[in-house]
């Protein structure tokens, strides 16, 4: 009905990301990008299983209607808590990685062909 | 960081009980309204995350060691296996099997509340979603006050 | 008619409020003002899961994305560098 | 320095380009007709009868596929347990 517009969003979430991991140098800035590719895969599960006109999986009596697909739902409900716990790694890693080098940049920490 | 204000102390000391049982109610429900045990441990692991942010995470430390977090992740966490390993010996002999719903494996268990849409109706899911809820709460809880300390400590400069 | 108009309206400009403020995040060179677009990214994504009718999602999204993530974020940015240097 | 960027600016084009072309061939928004959905059909029909829970999702995440949730649980365990090995010297 709206033309695909959920999906672009998607494309256009994980393209933002990915940009900003391949060509951004601050570490914090290549975490948030990788939040954002997450959080267009989580997207991603939810439109392909919502249904035209349909309503959530949740039954109260017995009534018949279109439900969307519940399993997609699920998968994308442990994502998230996954997602949480790896950017709490993460962040305590880049934590331990400035207290050791003093500096965020990518090409300065491996030495890179700068100077 | 010692904390804020005592305005916002006081608003988040009053707050925090409600949103504690709100997501135990969410945690409590999950089996018959939106929610479950990831949503509500998410819920309560967020009103402590309030709880660190107003009254800093050194007097948070004093009274919540990280100690007693990774014990009750760890009940919640054999909880969860020790109900999926019930499975084995009871009702259909597999592993996650639901041995609760529809047989009297407990006498008179099922009698209790009869209906489509009542507490008791789901067997082993209410069980299990206390279990993940203790463990989502106790280790988002303990990320979030572990992370703060030592980035205070890192900031006074005390660290070594 | 008139209800599905306004839920198609509203299927429309989620979508391209979500896009515009993940390109705030990372455009902005203050790595906190990047955080509080990550979890407004976060909220507006909660609200297009409740659209499609994904109510479970949409509570988890809400508590862990908008709440812990912006907590997790802003305490590692204390402890680091607040501005993103370039060049 | 130069030769790095060329790289990156090649590897972003060539992974847009396939999400472009996978955008391209999707079915359209909210029609599930032309996919398999039985399982998912199965489950909606019968999670009442089979599992007593009103709520499909936790039906699933606990009854149906209780695998990926213990491994989800292995995953978290993991991760508290590497940030407090991260800040282990600090929180002394």
């Amino acid at each position: 009905m709206i033309y695909q517009i959920p999906f672009i969003a998607v494309a256009l979430l994980v393209l933002i990301g990915l940009y900003a991991v391949v060509f951004k140098r601050n570490l914090i800035k290549i975490v948030i990008g990788i939040t954002l590719i997450e959080s267009g895969v989580n997207l991603f599960l939810i439109t392909l299983g919502f249904r035209e006109g349909s309503i959530a999986p949740i039954y109260h009596g017995t009534e018949e209607a279109t439900r969307s697909l519940p399993v997609p739902q699920a998968l994308t409900l442990t994502s998230i808590v996954i997602g949480v716990a790896v950017l709490a790694l993460m962040l305590s890693f880049i934590v331990y990685i400035y207290r050791h080098y003093n500096t965020l940049d990518v090409r300065k920490i491996v030495g890179g062909d700068e100077e | 960081m010692s904390g804020m204000s005592k305005i916002v102390k006081t608003i988040s000391a009053t707050i925090l009980p409600f949103i504690t049982i709100y997501g135990l109610y969410i945690i409590a429900h999950g089996h018959l309204t939106p929610g479950g045990g990831f949503q509500g441990g998410a819920i309560v692991a967020s009103g402590f995350a309030m709880i660190v942010v107003a009254f800093g995470s050194i007097w948070t430390m004093e009274k919540i060691k990280e100690k007693h977090l990774s014990i009750i992740e760890s009940l919640g966490a054999i909880g969860f296996i020790g109900l999926a390993f019930f499975g084995l010996l009871f009702g259909a002999k597999m592993f996650f099997a639901n041995f609760l719903v529809k047989q009297d494996v407990i006498p008179f268990f099922n009698q209790i509340g009869q209906g489509l849409s009542n507490i008791n109706t789901a067997g082993l899911l209410p069980l299990m979603n206390l279990a993940v809820g203790l463990k989502v709460i106790a280790g988002l809880f303990a990320i979030v006050l572990v992370m703060a300390y030592a980035t205070s400590k890192i900031k006074e400069g005390t660290a070594k | 008619m008139a209800e599905n108009i306004l839920i198609d309206i509203i299927h429309i400009i989620i979508p391209i409020l979500i896009v515009a403020s993940s390109f705030v995040a990372v455009y902005l060179k203050d790595l906190i003002a990047a955080a509080i677009a990550v979890a407004a990214m976060s909220l507006l994504l909660s609200l297009e899961f409740f659209i499609l009718q994904a109510p479970d999602v949409a509570i988890a999204e809400a508590g862990v994305g908008a709440c812990l993530t912006t907590a997790i974020l802003v305490i590692a940015i204390r402890a680091t560098k607040r501005m993103e240097d370039e060049a | 320095m130069a030769m790095r960027n060329s790289a990156a600016i090649i590897f972003f084009v060539i992974v847009a380009i396939f999400i472009i072309l996978g955008l391209l061939s999707i079915h359209p928004f909210g029609d599930t007709s032309d996919i398999n959905t039985s399982m998912d059909d199965h489950i909606i029909q019968n999670t009442q009868k089979e599992t007593g829970a009103d709520n499909g999702v936790t039906a699933v995440v606990f009854d149906y596929r209780g695998f990926d949730t213990l491994g989800e649980a292995t995953v978290l365990f993991t991760a508290v347990a590497g940030v407090i090995l991260v800040f282990r010297r600090l929180n002394k």
